[in-house]
């Protein structure tokens, strides 16, 4: 806990001198909220403000998202960035989203945070990208589990299979904060805003929902990071990650190991792309 | 404004009643004048001037028009093609069925305005709600005192309504028309400019005058400088707003300006009320 | 007297303009009789095929769906099959795993001069949907009552 | 009169005989107002069910009138309201009622598929025992053991409820429990909540005041502008009308929508008069705290919290009023 602590203190004097030297404009980090359990983003604009990013292990949120809001970028945004944020920043990066540049990343060594199922599958504890690092690397553990659930639940007949989805769509309520809290969901307008022209109806039924629900995990399916950020806000804990495992899952198994925003030059999404050599099964 | 609102029908205000277009005219490349009636022959409802009515495209789409006119078994509703909805509706024929249902909303001032000067300004498409105001004024014209009207549009071609802009109106006793577009053509001999300008050009005089201006936001914000600087007060200008509607009664929420809601306490404000909301439109 | 139809499902073939179509063309002016139960939508490029149009056929009441393109290496735009490769790949697989049956959802390459290709293929898709039965999976409530409404009295 | 809380299942079963009884219960995970089954006892000690009561009244999902087109175009509304009856609901719920009564059946016009439910609808509130980490009604004005609009109001006296018949509809249950029922009274519990708000006074008329405030950038920055507060919230009830279309018949709905979608607010041609997440977070606390306020005379939060631990970002309305007070007592 200590060393979170002194984590906590060096984070605010770096972003305190970040702000000072006009290196960045603002920086998003993690703040109190009325709740010792939980934090919530904060927009940082002057360095006697920088006291108020907190560091523990309830700072859960991702913050990668932000970054797509500042329209205009006068300067720099600095962001708190874990590895699962790096990865994003990486992504939005790859997609043309945001230009590196415009971006100070500020690099916190996470050991999983409060939130067990958003954490509990973690490759990258530590950022894969940034300009400074806070406190000391952590030992990452490989994943062995990574794909599990996806297994067992493909184990199911065809019929239960139908029967699981059916009641995870049926809970739906169509928030949309899997999409919106989503990094990689950088569309200016989404499908499923178009009712109108009729990619999504809005009525609520397991049908409508499977729809926006399968869609979404498979639009967004090649480029997940598995942050876990969806499953996380979801208000009806759905388990949105299950059906995107599944999405990587194929994909590893299929054009080769994959793990999406590990670099700035990451390969292109894997639907992006094709490759001569790429398995045929429709001959 | 006005607090008597007027609904025809005693049943559910959210089902639209089945009706019939029987007459469509072309009015400008983009804007279609429709007429609807029941299905036995009957006028929708009875609509005050500036009253709207919710036009339905079954399956297709709901949205909220301005009544523009009004007969003895029929209503008026012109329609400018500029999304989904006016698209498909630009499409259909004469004899085609769909939904309407209201009036709702307020109306124009008609009590107020009595016995006032009136100076109706207009531009484009937003002619049409101040088309049935103005025919009240012609078939009421002893109540109203002096009458001006001035009416703009892009081109010549883009002017709406032009049998009653240059047949009827004109021949209205005691009233000025004054048409203006932004950009002439060959065979178009009125005047050539901006609204505002043309406005600012034949200086009215604010003295008992009430002034009914509707059109696009950005020329209402240029008359009404030129308003002011002529003189005159916020309480003089009345004015309808837009905002998206889905019910029409005041429920559904996403036509508040601030605690009113455009489709039940509007759409007719006077300048002197709008300053009261919030600034959003 | 009344005579009771046989239940027919409902497939929609997305074929891609220059060589599925033109197969299917081949197979008509060759007089290849193939089920009436398949509709085909012509498409420029089995690319051009959103996965969400699939989605959308389930939704809508459509039994099976089939995707149908130039060969790899074949297609007109040059690379558009490749992507179609990857894209449907992933697509069965993920509906397979929302328990939709593999065999309503395929993917086939049918080149303009395989008409006989194209028969056999459809004369097979038709016979494993029309085993498979209507489809109810995450189909509209108003298609399943179709649906229902048109099955065959056991 | 006492009801003893080994005889609730019988009490359910007696409402159960002619109307669909909905009590809080979880679900697969999800802890809702839920159709009796007869057989379990409803979670009466959870503090607040994830999803609010309203969809009894107003569902997500409600279709309005079935058409056909064409020639022969026909436009029928959907009949059909059974009886209801929500049982267990807490003060917070039971004032959000009042609040989308205001809403729903004053002004111009009523709001007919609400009021046929409306009147269907027998409400039997229980009084809190205690109060959780997220509830802030008494703040609001609301008292957490005492529901007021309620048809009968239960208090948990530990073995026993405590039973009040607060309308006529209410004395019509209390006739139907009869022979349940036994002599008797008790103290209710008076929890006070944890989360307390000081809500100054005048406090929506001065929040009107502040529509140009800076105070809207700060907080509506962590909004990621999806509906989840307002799916969540029980007094959230604006809606959106939709067709659902099979040929040439269809289905015209109403369904829950967000003021937090972009699309919420947008017009035919594109313009939008509420374009970023500023003009929405304020439009949705304004509606909250101060337009529905000068409408009807109260606020449009009854302090349940649910939104306030939904919130993705964590964001907070019970901060945003300390803020807004700060920001006011500040000039």
């Amino acid at each position: 806990m200590s060393q979170v602590n002194e984590m906590q203190a060096q984070l605010r004097k770096v972003a305190a001198e970040l702000l000072e030297n006009d290196t960045v404009g603002y920086i998003i980090g993690w703040g109190a909220t009325r709740f010792p359990d939980r934090t919530t983003p904060v927009f940082i604009h002057e360095a006697k403000d920088a006291d108020k990013l907190m560091w523990n292990e309830y700072c859960v949120n991702g913050l990668a998202k932000y970054v797509l809001d500042d329209k205009i970028k006068a300067k720099k945004i600095g962001i708190c960035i874990r590895g699962c944020d790096s990865r994003a920043i990486n992504r939005l990066i790859i997609d043309n989203q945001i230009k590196r540049e415009n971006v100070y990343l500020i690099g916190l060594p996470c050991e999983g945070k409060a939130d067990k199922i958003k954490c509990g599958k973690c490759a990258h504890k530590n950022p894969v990208i940034h300009d400074v690092l806070i406190g000391d690397l952590v030992a990452e553990t490989p994943v062995t589990d990574r794909f599990k659930a996806v297994e067992d639940q493909e184990k199911l007949t065809s019929d239960e299979k139908h029967a699981y989805w059916k009641g995870v769509y049926d809970k739906c309520i169509r928030c949309f904060a899997c999409r919106n809290v989503c990094p990689v969901c950088s569309c200016k307008e989404c499908f499923a805003d178009q009712y109108r022209v009729g990619w999504q109806g809005k009525q609520n039924n397991s049908t409508e929902n499977w729809n926006y629900g399968l869609t979404r995990s498979y639009h967004v399916g090649d480029r997940c990071v598995e942050c876990g950020e969806c499953e996380r806000v979801c208000p009806m804990d759905l388990p949105l990650m299950l059906q995107n495992r599944k999405m990587l899952k194929d994909i590893n198994e299929l054009f080769g190991d994959y793990e999406c925003g590990l670099s700035e030059e990451d390969r292109a999404p894997i639907l992006g792309d094709y490759d001569l050599s790429d398995r045929d099964e429709f001959m | 404004m006005g607090d008597d609102h007027v609904c025809t029908y005693d049943k559910n205000p959210l089902i639209p009643q089945v009706c019939k277009i029987i007459f469509i005219e072309q009015e400008t490349p983009d804007v279609k004048t429709f007429r609807f009636q029941t299905l036995d022959g009957k006028k929708p409802f009875a609509p005050l001037p500036g009253q709207l009515g919710m036009l339905s495209l079954l399956g297709t789409g709901e949205a909220m028009f301005s009544i523009t006119s009004q007969g003895e078994d029929y209503i008026e509703i012109s329609i400018k093609r500029c999304g989904l909805l006016t698209e498909a509706l630009h499409e259909a024929e004469v004899g085609q069925l769909v939904g309407l249902r209201g009036p709702y909303g307020n109306h124009f001032p008609l009590k107020e305005a009595e016995g006032l000067d009136l100076l109706f300004v207009g531009g484009g498409i937003a002619l049409a709600p101040l088309r049935p105001f103005i025919n009240y004024v012609k078939a009421n014209r002893e109540k109203f005192k002096h009458v001006d009207i001035l009416y703009g549009s892009r081109s010549p071609e883009d002017l709406v309504f032009k049998r009653e802009l240059f047949e009827a109106w004109p021949t209205m006793p005691d009233t000025n028309m004054h048409v203006t577009v932004d950009k002439g053509a060959a065979g178009y001999e009125g005047n050539v400019g901006f609204v505002p300008t043309y406005m600012e050009e034949l200086a009215f005089s604010p003295e008992g005058k009430m002034v009914v201006l509707c059109g696009p936001p950005i020329m209402i914000k240029f008359c009404l400088q030129a308003l002011f600087r002529m003189g005159f007060s916020k309480e003089q200008v009345i004015t309808t707003l837009e905002m998206r509607m889905k019910c029409g009664i005041g429920k559904c929420g996403r036509c508040n300006i601030g605690s009113k809601y455009v489709c039940v306490d509007g759409p007719v404000f006077s300048m002197a009320e709008i300053d009261e909301l919030p600034d959003e439109k | 007297m009344s005579v009771i139809k046989e239940w027919e499902p409902k497939i929609l073939v997305f074929t891609c303009n220059w060589c599925t179509y033109t197969g299917a063309d081949l197979a008509g002016l060759n007089r290849m009789k193939y089920p009436e139960n398949v509709r085909l939508v012509r498409v420029p490029c089995s690319s051009r095929v959103n996965p969400q149009f699939i989605l959308r056929a389930f939704m809508k009441g459509c039994d099976g769906v089939l995707v149908c393109g130039c060969h790899p290496g074949d297609c007109h735009y040059v690379s558009g099959n490749y992507f179609t490769r990857r894209r449907f790949m992933l697509m069965q697989r993920l509906l397979e795993y929302n328990g939709v049956d593999p065999a309503r959802f395929q993917a086939r390459w049918i080149s303009g001069s395989e008409a006989a290709k194209f028969r056999d293929t459809m004369i097979r898709v038709s016979k494993e949907i029309k085993a498979l039965g209507p489809n109810t999976k995450f189909r509209e409530d108003w298609y399943v009552k179709e649906a229902i409404a048109n099955e065959p009295s056991k | 009169m006492l009801l003893d809380k080994k005889r609730l299942k019988e009490a359910l079963a007696i409402l159960s005989r002619d109307a669909k009884v909905l009590v809080p219960m979880e679900v697969d995970g999800v802890a809702k107002f839920t159709p009796w089954d007869g057989q379990k006892l409803p979670s009466l000690d959870m503090i607040n069910t994830t999803l609010p009561p309203k969809d009894a009244l107003f569902p997500q999902t409600e279709k309005m009138y079935n058409f056909t087109t064409g020639p022969n175009a026909q436009i029928a509304e959907v009949q059909g309201t059974e009886k209801q009856v929500l049982f267990g609901v807490r003060s917070c719920d039971a004032r959000s009622i009042d609040c989308m009564d205001k809403a729903f059946l004053t002004g111009t016009f009523g709001d007919s598929f609400y009021s046929k439910k409306r009147e269907n609808l027998t409400i039997i509130a229980v009084g809190c025992v205690k109060t959780g980490p997220f509830c802030f009604c008494d703040s609001m004005g609301l008292d957490p053991s005492s529901a007021p609009n309620a048809d009968v109001q239960l208090a948990d006296l530990g073995d026993a409820y405590a039973v009040t018949a607060q309308t006529e509809r209410g004395t019509a249950v209390l006739d139907q429990w009869k022979s349940l029922l036994t002599e008797g009274e008790g103290d209710a519990p008076k929890p006070k909540c944890v989360l307390q708000v000081s809500v100054p006074e005048d406090f929506p008329k001065k929040l009107m005041g502040m529509f140009e405030h800076p105070i809207w950038d700060e907080v509506s920055k962590p909004c990621l502008g999806c509906g989840t507060c307002t799916y969540v919230c029980p007094t959230c009830y604006c809606f959106d009308i939709n067709a659902e279309k099979h040929g040439h018949e269809g289905t015209e709905f109403r369904c829950w929508d967000s003021c937090m979608f972009s699309d919420y607010a947008r017009m035919a041609g594109g313009h939008n008069p509420r374009p970023s997440k500023k003009e929405r977070v304020r439009n949705r606390y304004l509606h909250k705290l101060a337009y529905f306020h000068e409408q009807h005379g109260q606020l449009l939060c009854v302090g349940c919290g649910r939104c306030v631990q939904k919130c993705p970002s964590n964001m907070d309305i019970t901060r945003f009023i300390d803020m807004a007070g700060e920001a006011m007592n500040n000039g």
